[in-house]
């Protein structure tokens, strides 16, 4: 039972990093420049694809995520000098019709480009099979490996946002917005940098995740609103935000999934609680948000603004 | 400052239009017009009730469907449980008597807008904007994890409706009764934007610091605006779930949302019957580019790239990035 | 000595290490114009924002008409008959002059909650609001759109929009930044006719007008009241003159 | 005439055209209502039923039965208004009263009621709704894959026949799940070690596969549609949990397997059908498709295969004459086709009795995992809500 409860809580942790992947590029996007990009979950589906259909090709999965970054870095830029730089001084509403726009073009390029079906992808063999680490106790290679990059990709962005000048810049942009552009700072430059980063952590969070699922088209669409929720609670333009509430919404994800229907069994019939259960663990995540907007309407991390 | 102004010419034109449309798809041999255009109604009863917040009022409204699903939802839910229990006459009138049921979906919607409300409207802009978005994933979700309501899958309902008594299910009879619903959702909101109410929502719109100097308490009429539209969305649930006699979650998805939302500003923002026009050409081009390419999602969305930038700050203008 | 309109006692507001206002204590009696100057992040703008009902003190009281109002949100301060203006020119810009003026007017009436009948063309609401913009001279752009007002004409709009909240105390933020030499003088003949029958608090860096209009001054630094009295006495005062005013003539 | 792959129906300015094409044909060919979904991540089933009635009519040269067809494919883009409306124009513009290629439950229970009430014959060549069974029955609707408990119930019989003896299921909380998971627990005669239900569109299942683990069961009964399956698959795979047969029943086509590859090697499924399985019919199927479209059929196309066929049949009964329903009815029962499953025939509710199969996936000669025919699990199995159903 040790080992399952710490299996669980390893599946808890693995969850939110690879979420907090998607959502760091996302909450500076959201916090720097103000604009709500519902295309980022496309950028994460076009990592997965990229990865895919490179690695098919190539054989090797490390050129499959290197053409993933490489990709999704420079179809961040391109969307960014061409769409998302004239939505800056546009209503948000504009920017959610651009970028829904932008999900509606992707999914069906995406269809026409490689089928209705699931694409092919196999774990490299040296990432595939489980990690044993005692006689009771294993767990798999590959999402070992996600919590080693995750926590990597953790670790480098709180090293870029605190110690460089370029991080400093905008992690002051993403909370205190006019006082950057009133210093002067190149922000378009800086902008266009800073999205083409972000999406390339959605594209590098979309490949990593892609050997564990079903890459189809659409596959970003509902995992962004998790991002956005994630965003939410941990404070518009906050990156730390972003890292802890991305593991609190793994762990409360997890936990409803696992220790909900296992107390909820203990006094009610096991068909109802198991229903019960998935109603509240699929809600628990806005649930966790709601109570976090009443105490902290601007989110947990939110800056002083 | 581009405005679509409602003049009374456009709202005599949109009504004769309304009021002749089966005729002419009669006349020409096109009757099927009659159950999409009953459709482009009820969706604009929906659009039009998002504009009071999200045109009339400036709150950036991304969760729309959840009040349109619940309305739904309340109607089949009521006629499921009709059905279920023939011998219960008080069930049986409130799961077939449109006249009880619709009202209810309405309630019902706005109380969760309620809800809903005094929650989001604790933040403004970009935040108020995802937690409307979350709060109706929540209710979105919620539903689909219900399998005594179908779940994923939606229910059907199952009762002929009546409304005072009369059967209504003849698909023009339908039809009217939905146009009248419209016609007094635009004249109501005709009345609603230029009485003392509506005036405080615009100044809202425009700055709702100063207006909270002059002495309003800005967050009450945001919450009745929110409720009432909430309400409205719930009435248009309800019709749809009557026009479809089915319901699904699929009413509330994010999607459905967003489609509203693009509805909304392709029809103009703080219109009286724009949200209308915004359902027409919409569902027009949707189902004109479904029925030429299974690849319709690229050119609606190229369609709306192009309207986005084709209008240089636009209708939409009106809601400038405030806080 | 009678009760004074507004009595602040003891207040304090501080962000992190920062105290923008600090043991501050200041009695406005009914009548007075009252200026309130300091030089720039001395608190001033904190000051008012704590009056108005924007900000929570972190300690001390306002009290206003004897009633204390130290817990009372914004909506209730206006109604007890504090009004403001504000540094940066605040108006609804897609309205007209005088709808800018009606939606004030509006708010004297109680809630407004009324779904039927348009305000803009009841009398009750229009009348006083066309007799406020005449007062601030600003009748003939009545029907103008807001944001097409020149600068000036936008202050003078606040100023009607402040009016017409049938006001006790007008806190006026710079009522003249910003503006050309001839516009501010405009505002202080405005200002001058106005004094009478209003109590005002007034944050102001254009000295003239503050000597010009004001019957006692208070010197603000650090959030603290260094000086306060008639314009004489404290522009004689040698603390405010090395604090703040400097060679002033 | 011929078939108009997608026909596009500009409707809304197409009304004088329509007409006057109305009257140049007095002689109509039998115009058929394809509503099916062909869009969106869910298009790949529609693409195949659609692919095979095509390749069906296209093997008589626009004919079915002898009789030449109008074949009329709409996209309903697994959306239940936009299925509607094309239902609605197909009844009152088209003039159409014979339809089939509805693939997913939500549009069945928006449009089939109403076409039904409208008179047509509806042929569903997808799992029949449970709801629309029994004593929910109808004489127009027919439905021409399997009943809605079948796959359910056919992964039982593949779990018995293996001698399985405890196992545990994992389906999505949504009415086919729970419906799926209820026929499973019927006909299975082991135990149950425990049921996990999750979330639709789940797409981890790290939580799950952990608790799977605990249990140590001897197989796993998943009922876990498209992507939900590939993800479930590819995660299971990665976990030290050793070689667990999964009953999938009709959720893993031999797309899915090939795309999920060695994660699917432990995939038992079963259906009425298999591209191997050794009759004449299903021979030449799998031939002409192959040649057609350069894939391998699956069993959704070889549904919608058969439909055409069974249509073709009753066309031929009624030289092409549908307007008497009553007969139309009488030949579509009598089902006097050569069914690509070998046998054929209409339960009392109208849907198929019919043999099941098992498949077990192997690696082919070009390393492609493919299932394979092992053996029959169920002899004419028909709808056990049959009876309940009274015209």
């Amino acid at each position: 039972m040790a080992a399952f409860a710490f299996e669980q809580s390893l599946n808890a942790i693995q969850l939110g990093l690879t979420l907090f992947l998607l959502t760091a590029g996302l909450t500076l996007t959201f916090g720097f420049m103000g604009v709500i990009n519902l295309a980022h979950g496309s950028v994460y589906m076009i990592g997965a694809y990229v990865l895919a259909a490179v690695s098919l090709r190539t054989g090797s999965f490390l050129i499959g995520i290197a053409a993933a970054l490489l990709t999704t870095g420079i179809i961040g830029l391109l969307l960014e000098l061409s769409l998302v730089r004239r939505l800056y001084r546009r209503g948000h509403l504009d920017q959610v019709l651009a970028t829904f726009a932008v999900i509606l073009i992707a999914n069906g390029l995406t269809t026409w480009l490689f089928g209705r079906q699931p694409i092919q992808l196999d774990i490299p063999s040296y990432l595939s099979g489980p990690l044993r680490l005692t006689a009771d106790l294993s767990y798999p290679k590959y999402r070992a490996f996600l919590i080693a990059l995750g926590v990597a990709i953790a670790v480098l962005l709180h090293i870029v946002m605190g110690r460089t000048r370029v991080g400093m810049r905008v992690r002051a942009g993403s909370t205190h917005r006019e006082l950057v552009r009133a210093l002067g700072v190149d922000v378009r430059g800086l902008f266009a940098l800073v999205f083409g980063l972000g999406s390339m952590l959605a594209g590098f969070a979309g490949a990593l995740i892609a050997p564990l699922q079903a890459v189809e088209a659409g596959m970003g669409d509902q995992i962004v609103i998790l991002a956005f929720v994630v965003i939410v609670i941990g404070g518009v333009g906050s990156v730390r935000g972003a890292f802890f509430a991305s593991l609190m919404v793994g762990i409360v994800d997890t936990l409803g999934r696992v220790v909900l229907p296992f107390l909820l069994k203990s006094f009610t019939a096991p068909a109802v609680s198991t229903a019960l259960s998935i109603g509240v663990s699929s809600t628990a995540v806005y649930l966790l948000m709601a109570a976090v907007l009443i105490v902290r309407p601007a989110g947990l991390f939110a800056g002083r603004a | 400052m581009i405005r679509l102004i409602p003049s009374t010419v456009g709202l005599a034109l949109v009504i004769a239009a309304i009021v002749l449309l089966p005729g002419v798809a009669t006349a020409l041999h096109q009757p099927f017009w009659i159950s999409i255009g009953t459709r482009i109604l009820i969706v604009g009863i929906a659009v039009i009730s998002l504009d009071l917040v999200v045109g009339h009022a400036g709150l950036p409204s991304f969760g729309h469907a959840a009040f349109f699903g619940a309305g739904g939802f309340t109607a089949g839910i009521l006629s499921v449980q009709a059905a279920a229990d023939p011998s219960s006459a008080l069930l049986q009138l409130i799961g077939s008597e449109a006249a009880v049921s619709w009202p209810l979906a309405a309630a019902v919607a706005g109380l969760f807008g309620l809800l809903f409300g005094a929650l989001a409207l604790r933040t403004r802009g970009v935040n108020f904007l995802m937690i409307t978005l979350a709060f109706a994933q929540m209710l979105y979700f919620v539903f689909v994890s219900l399998p005594t309501y179908g779940g994923d899958e939606g229910v059907r309902l199952r009762q002929t409706q009546h409304l005072f008594g009369r059967d209504i299910s003849d698909p023009l009879v339908f039809y009217y009764v939905v146009a009248a619903m419209l016609i007094g959702t635009i004249l109501g909101m005709r009345m609603l934007m230029v009485s003392r109410f509506g005036r405080v929502l615009a100044s809202c719109r425009q700055n709702e610091r100063r207006t909270r100097f002059l002495g309003y308490r800005t967050d009450l009429y945001l919450l009745l605006a929110f409720a009432l539209s909430a309400a409205g969305g719930g009435l248009a649930g309800a019709l749809m779930a009557n026009h479809l006699r089915y319901v699904s979650p699929q009413m509330m998805s994010w999607f459905q949302s967003g489609e509203f939302l693009i509805m909304n500003v392709l029809g103009g923002l703080a219109s009286s019957y724009g949200g209308l026009l915004g359902a027409a050409a919409f569902i027009v081009l949707h189902e004109t580019f479904l029925s030429f390419t299974e690849y319709w999602e690229v050119v609606l969305g190229i369609g709306l790239l192009v309207f986005v930038f084709a209008n240089p700050g636009g209708l939409a203008r009106l809601l400038a990035d405030r806080r | 000595m009678s009760q004074p309109l507004l009595r602040i006692e003891g207040l304090r507001k501080s962000f992190g290490a920062l105290a923008a206002t600090n043991d501050f204590s200041l009695d406005i009696p009914t009548g007075e114009t009252h200026a309130l100057i300091g030089p720039n992040g001395a608190g001033k703008t904190t000051l008012i924002a704590q009056i108005s009902g924007e900000l929570r003190p972190d300690a001390g009281s306002i009290q206003f008409a004897g009633e204390d109002i130290t817990a009372l949100t914004i909506a209730q301060r206006v109604e007890r008959g504090i009004s403001r203006s504000f540094q940066i020119s605040s108006i609804l810009p897609e309205f007209t002059v005088l709808q800018n003026v009606a939606i004030a007017v509006q708010a004297t009436e109680g809630h407004s909650f009324r779904f039927h009948g348009d305000p803009w063309r009841d009398p009750r609401v229009q009348d006083p609001a066309l007799r406020c913009l005449e007062a601030v001279q600003l009748a003939s752009k009545a029907h103008v759109i807001a944001s097409e007002l020149a600068h000036g004409e936008q202050r003078q709009l606040e100023l009607a929009m402040a009016l017409a909240l049938k006001p006790r105390l007008v806190l006026l933020d710079e009522p003249t930044a910003g503006m050309a030499q001839e516009d501010a003088r405009r505002i202080q003949a405005l200002l001058r006719r106005l004094k009478t029958g209003l109590t005002m608090l007034l944050v102001e860096h254009d000295m003239d007008l503050v000597f010009a209009l004001s019957d006692r001054v208070t010197v603000m630094v650090y959030g603290k009241a260094v000086s306060s009295g008639p314009p004489e006495q404290v522009r004689a005062d040698p603390v405010v003159r090395e604090a703040y005013l400097g060679d002033f003539p | 005439m011929g078939i108009s792959a997608v026909k596009p129906h500009l409707a809304f300015l197409s009304a004088a055209l329509a007409i006057g094409a109305s009257v140049a044909h007095a002689q109509s060919p039998v115009k058929i209502g394809l509503i099916t979904t062909l869009s969106t991540a869910g298009g790949a089933l529609g693409q195949d039923m659609r692919d095979a009635f095509q390749l069906a009519a296209k093997e008589e040269g626009g004919k079915l039965g002898g009789v030449p067809v109008d074949l009329m494919v709409a996209d309903d883009g697994l959306n239940p208004n936009t299925a509607k409306d094309i239902a609605e124009r197909m009844l009152q513009h088209d003039g159409i009263r014979l339809f089939t290629g509805i693939i997913y439950t939500n549009v069945t229970l928006a449009i089939v009621p109403d076409l039904l009430r409208a008179g047509a014959v509806v042929i569903q060549n997808n799992t029949g709704p449970v709801e629309l069974d029994g004593k929910n029955c109808n004489p127009n609707l027919f439905g021409s894959a399997w009943h809605g408990e079948a796959p359910g119930e056919s992964a039982a019989a593949a779990a018995n026949a293996r001698n399985t003896k405890q196992l545990m299921t994992i389906v999505p909380n949504y009415t086919s799940g729970l419906e799926q998971r209820g026929a499973f627990k019927r006909g299975f005669k082991g135990q149950i070690l425990d049921d996990i239900l999750v979330k639709l569109n789940q797409t981890d299942y790290a939580a799950e596969i952990s608790q799977i683990k605990l249990r140590r069961p001897e197989g796993i009964y998943m009922f876990l549609p498209g992507g939900m399956g590939i993800s479930f698959m590819r995660q299971l795979h990665q976990a030290d949990i050793g070689d667990i047969p999964m009953y999938a029943a009709t959720t893993v086509s031999e797309q899915v397997t090939a795309t999920v590859g060695e994660a699917a090697r432990n995939v038992v499924g079963s259906a009425p059908w298999t591209p191997d399985l050794d009759n004449p019919a299903s021979r030449k199927f799998v031939a002409e498709f192959r040649e057609a479209y350069k894939r391998t059929p699956t069993v959704y196309a070889a549904n919608g295969y058969d439909t055409a066929k069974l249509i073709g049949s009753a066309l031929a009964a009624t030289r092409g004459d549908i307007s008497n329903i009553a007969a139309v009815r009488k030949a579509i029962l009598a089902a006097k086709f050569d069914s690509v499953r070998g046998k054929f025939a209409f339960g009392a509710s109208q849907y198929p009795v019919e043999d099941w199969y098992m498949t077990t996936v192997s690696k082919d000669a070009s390393g492609t995992y493919v299932p394979h025919n092992a053996g029959k699990v169920l002899t004419a199995h028909g709808s056990p809500y049959a009876d309940q159903c009274k015209f």
